[in-house]
């Protein structure tokens, strides 16, 4: 065990990796001397090599398009987007071919490229480094999107990602890079028979058991309200359940999704079962979003366990505004509490 | 080197053979050598069927012999046969759609020919002809425009990647492809192909970025066939393709595309460079699609008055034809051995075709992702539906 | 009024749209002397121009591109993606440029572009020809998003787009396009002062209103489920609605939902109100889409009234498969009313 | 033409004035015409201030009055000591961020006063002396460095685009922008700016192409600082890249960027073939970004040795001063006017800066979209949520 921060966790992880394929590159804008504009990748171009840690050219597009010739060449290409609103050059090779070809070729070809995205607000930013690109991915089918809350799970994650055979889109909560916690370096992620329950599967046995790649987790359990969430929005999820136990009595279950496609809803449908209220959070816009899927899917599984519809607090169906306004803009602890106070209205 | 009658290229043999073309065919004094500017695009084969000398790239075709130059046509002759069926089935309802090669066969066997089997080609929608010389079933490819596949053949088992239909997606996956090909030692080069039209796309430009760059073992393959659809090439370069590799800092080279035997050489001398580290170059065929751009358009109209007739004037068959024949190469016997050969693929191809049998139902389902240990109910509960459904 | 197909009524709205302003500019692949590969713009270049209608060269982000520049010059740019599926070389200039940069400028740059698309599946085509990426859009604040079932609102909403200081996505269902229905073209669709209502609102008083571009319609009335489609689904919806009328004795209200974003749902909230039944229907895949966000809307806006959870027939979370499969993977008559069936089961 | 104190350059005069550096500077015997291979980067001024003679831009700036040159000086000055007071705003944390343009100034005022005022820029974020030269009150550019604003002046009034973060974006708006003067008869240019990393992006490319083929009035300025944040700019071409155009069959040429008089005479040249219909000109202005990336970025590690002195050598506002005085035409009067007008600016800057408002909430909901006869009940709800919240 170490306490890490999630940008150390991250290159950690990336780093072990590298030591775990010799086919695992890393590439994309500045990664390898500077160690990207967050340092996720810091040292790693020193100890791996140019030929593994690849400075790409500034467009995003070929980085992606070339990432798939890669992997159709047999390696396992982790390609870095800078900032979350500079994916979109390379969408269409994300959309129409990384997502699409298995499923073309019938199965033949398998593309295990992972794309980190530094996401999310919070950070005083400029135009185009805040935003919360998940739900166009998550609409995709064919891809894979994961997102980590905490150090630990940044470490496990990255590692579970690269491993699998799919295109994973990986996106990292840049606010929280600077935050700590403790991670596991030493956990054996792929057990001895690595085959046995596939690259996300649980580790063998004699190990503690590793969450699944595509597995949601009950972050703080709890009785009267299913709080759901994921990635930057977690903490202060987190922070607004201290405060209704504290302020309220009310006890906030809280549930990382981790895995945004597919879902893995089970624990979220047996939590609203006991419930009966949901309030489903995050930062990107609300319009036809995650929140909206996750609201429609509690709906129609615990419909007659409901006391009120699903609540969703998002980010306001606005381009992510100046940085001035962001923390109005950001769903903060009391609109939170806020939404868990409109599922007793009802 | 030798070109096998089966389809698929034998490893490269340097020694020329002794009974080539190279001493008794040059009758014309010289050709282009390309990059064009020099004399225009390279040609070896004149319309009318007569060999040229041309210094520079004779060598690079000096092995053939008469059997690879028969080969070659066969190969020509076999692709549009299959060619002309597939556009016949389209217009009988069997397939959905067919982009045909008609005009390009030339480009795409000289270059398909020049390959090594460890290559891999990168082709768009149109390279029937390339995957002919790839060992591709040509009901594979039916497979596809019939709309019973997405196209699913195995690209590392044939060095050729699955058709691209996003226009110009692909070279960036050539460009990634040799970037590996580099990186783990191989001899191997990729060839992308693509049209003229594709070269506006930001993916053409960015790919030629990257292998410039990198320095990778690719060859750019750009049929010109002088029109995207409706548009004709000067809609998307005032100047040459084959110039737009100088802005990259790589060799470009102008090939008279109808031309199977500079097609080829121009093709093998860039795969060479790509392999010697030389790094990329771009190739720019210039062909003709004598048909229309898929049996969904009508070139009526758009296509120039006469435009059609200068270039079936320069018809890459006819023109190989002729040169064969008048060089005694091409006895009645193979002539009507190879009819036969086309008839019997054409009736293959039909037959495999009307009786492909449609997808499982439930093969929509399989496949969209590779990783089986996820379990996602969600998934599992629509696939059930289907099922229900589907009886 | 006339019979026209709906690609008959778009041409000649784009033709009215050509004369009404002579800084209406058409572009795009083939749109020229081919008229588009659906001919939509069919006999315009050889009336306008190809100074106003403009073969562009093949590059679909160029395309979105120089119309943002022409838009700042002065112009109102039409712009056709040739198929659905090829509309992701242009995202980031659809997404970073021509939905931000009125927000970016604080009000002070209009883009008038429109962008049309021929969108969903259903006529037997390759790959990328039968997309339907209209929640891409919807999730992206400062764009319209706008569809039409019908030639005559293919005539009418055209006109209306093309009118508008926003930029619109205008989905056009490809597969409808040679049905045919009454267009009334000599509608005066901004009434004697275009002023006063904007570019979107009803027609002066004397003429019969026309409904604005952002409303929703009734397009038959019921009394026993509210069904909400739009685009190609139309006509299927209204052939489950004659079965389920005919066979079951159900009444379906249905509603064209038209306008994709913003949406126009106070029409589905009175029906739901009524009815107390919701399905929703499109063909683009369900995972994180607009019945997501239609299912969640209603639910918040009519929990009480409803007697089921609000249910969803959308394509299914694959991609578009092999044309031979595609009649299975559209919502049909079938898959409709059994979802009708679905809201009497709880 | 001359160029006014204010910042605004006036209509061109193309009468050269008798007291320009024409006949009495030319002490050095020949420079590049660029493109370069035929003698390489365009230089007016060396890095010791000496002004070479050079038959084919000469002309260009033989209108200069000596005014007008210390005006250019001036712009120097000034644009420089904002960038630094920016900086130190930015560290003192009233800037989120600010992107300097130390090194490049010459690169900026010399292409900007090269504009006419019908003409539009297209700048990245980094073009703060390209906004001076447009009339832009610096303090615009701060409230979006601050978070104030999206960057929100008005192009048309100014003749300058919104700054465009997004990389390359913006060259094809300058090339739509341009295709649209031509179509509605105009005699106004555009000209983009972009970065050395910028030209690997599709769309810088797309836009060649489209600048090609429609023949629009269209200047893409590329401000080769050596770096794209930590990458040389041989990582995005292996040649040198005002060679780029070549491709795209348009003249490139390199200029000494850090030379306001070559920069000057070299933009003004390809305005002019821009608008007298000879189509696009790139121009690749190289120069040294001396500054970390952003105030985010910590260029120690990996500058290499050496290389910051080099290009201080280099220094545009020295090597200007330097010809100026060593010509007798600054003098000591001029200089501390312009010492203070600069420390007046800095002061402006900062108190502007400082009280800078912050942004009503609400206004987070004003101008999503224009056409304000839209209602939608949702969007309303989000902003009522937000009123009562701050309420
Ligand atoms: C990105 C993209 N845009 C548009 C299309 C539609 N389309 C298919 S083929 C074609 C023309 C291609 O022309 P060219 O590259 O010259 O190849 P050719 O068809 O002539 O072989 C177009 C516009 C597409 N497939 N992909
Ligand atoms: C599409 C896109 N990708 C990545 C970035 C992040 N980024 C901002 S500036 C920059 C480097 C730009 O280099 P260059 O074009 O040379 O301009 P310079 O900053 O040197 O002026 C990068 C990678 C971006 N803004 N946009
Ligand atoms: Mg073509
Ligand atoms: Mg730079």
């Amino acid at each position: 065990m170490a306490t890490l921060t999630l940008a150390k966790a991250l290159n950690q992880g990336l780093r072990a990796c590298l030591e775990d394929d010799p086919k695992v590159l890393i590439m994309g804008e500045d990664v390898g001397k500077l160690g990207g504009v967050f340092r996720i990748t810091d040292g790693l171009q020193k100890d791996f090599g140019d030929d593994r840690v690849i400075d790409t050219p500034l467009a995003e597009s070929g980085i992606i398009g070339t990432a798939i010739g890669l992997a159709l060449r047999g390696f396992r290409p982790i390609c870095e987007i800078q900032f979350d609103g500079f994916v979109f050059p390379a969408f269409d090779q994300i959309v129409t071919q990384l997502a699409k070809m298995h499923y073309r070729s019938g199965g033949r070809v398998t593309l295990p490229v992972t794309i980190r995205i530094p996401y999310g607000g919070g950070i005083g930013a400029v135009e185009h480094h805040s935003e919360s690109p998940e739900a166009y991915f998550c609409h995709t089918a064919g891809l894979r999107v994961v997102t980590c809350a905490t150090p630990s799970d940044g470490y496990t994650m990255i590692r579970q990602a690269v491993r699998s055979d799919d295109p994973v889109i990986f996106l990292e909560p840049k606010r929280r890079y600077w935050e700590k916690g403790e991670v596991d370096t030493a956990v054996d992620l792929f057990g001895i028979d690595p085959t046995s329950h596939g690259p996300t599967g649980p580790a063998h046995a004699s190990a503690a058991p590793v969450l699944g790649l595509h597995r949601s987790r009950v972050t703080r359990p709890g009785t009267d309200v299913t709080v759901v969430a994921y990635g930057p929005m977690m903490a202060t999820v987190l922070a607004a359940a201290d405060v209704a136990a504290r302020d309220n009595q009310r006890s906030l279950e809280v549930i990382d999704l981790r895995t945004l496609s597919p879902l893995d809803l089970e624990p979220v449908f047996a939590s609203v079962r006991r419930t009966g209220r949901c309030v489903v959070v995050h930062e990107a816009p609300g319009n036809v979003s995650l929140s909206a899927e996750v609201a429609a899917r509690v709906t129609e599984t615990a419909f007659y366990s409901l006391e009120a519809p699903v609540a969703r607090v998002t980010g306001f169906d606005t381009p992510y505004p100046p940085s001035r306004l962001e923390d109005l803009y950001l769903p903060d602890v009391d609109r939170i509490l806020e939404a868990v106070d409109r599922t007793y209205e009802f | 080197m030798s070109i096998d009658s089966n389809g698929s290229p034998q490893a490269a043999d340097p020694a020329p053979s002794n009974n080539g073309p190279g001493k008794t065919d040059l009758v014309a004094p010289n050709a282009g050598t390309g990059p064009a500017g020099e004399g225009g695009a390279v040609t070896l084969l004149t319309p009318d069927g007569v060999r040229v000398a041309n210094a520079t790239y004779d060598p690079w075709i000096a092995d053939l012999t008469d059997e690879d130059l028969r080969g070659l046509y066969r190969d020509l002759v076999l692709v549009r046969r299959f060619d002309a069926e597939a556009t016949a089935l389209q217009r009988q309802g069997e397939l959905g759609l067919w982009a045909s090669l008609a005009g390009q066969e030339a480009a795409q066997v000289g270059s398909g020919r020049a390959l090594r089997p460890g290559d891999m080609a990168f082709p768009t929608y149109r390279e029937h002809g390339v995957a002919w010389c790839r060992s591709l079933d040509p009901l594979t490819l039916l497979s596809l425009f019939r709309g019973v596949t997405g196209g699913a053949w195995d690209p590392a088992e044939h060095g050729f990647a699955l058709y691209s239909i996003v226009v110009g997606s692909q070279v960036l996956h050539a460009t990634g492809y040799a970037m590996g090909v580099a990186k783990d030692g191989g001899e191997d080069a990729a060839i992308a192909y693509f049209g003229d039209g594709a070269s506006s796309e930001g993916d053409v430009n960015e790919a030629f970025v990257w292998a410039g760059v990198f320095n990778a073992p690719v060859v750019f393959f750009c049929e010109n066939n002088q029109w995207a659809i409706s548009e004709p090439s000067r809609r998307q370069s005032r100047v040459p393709l084959y110039r737009r590799a100088d802005g990259f800092g790589f060799p470009g080279v102008q090939v008279d595309g109808n031309d199977v035997l500079a097609t080829l050489a121009v093709t093998r001398r860039a795969l060479d460079d790509a392999r010697s580290g030389l790094g990329p170059v771009l190739v720019e065929a210039l062909t003709y699609r004598m048909g229309a751009h898929t049996t969904a358009d009508d070139p009526r109209r758009y296509r120039l008055d006469g435009e059609l007739a200068e270039w079936q004037a320069k018809d890459p068959i006819a023109r190989m034809r002729t040169y064969l024949e008048s060089t005694g190469r091409l006895g009645e016997a193979f002539q009507s051995a190879l009819d036969a050969e086309a008839d019997a693929l054409a009736v293959r191809v039909r037959h495999g075709c009307v009786t492909m049998p449609a997808p499982p139902s439930d093969s929509m389902f399989a496949h969209v992702t590779a990783d089986g240990s996820v379990d996602d109910p969600h998934f599992a509960a629509e696939r059930a539906m289907l099922a229900r459904e589907t009886g």
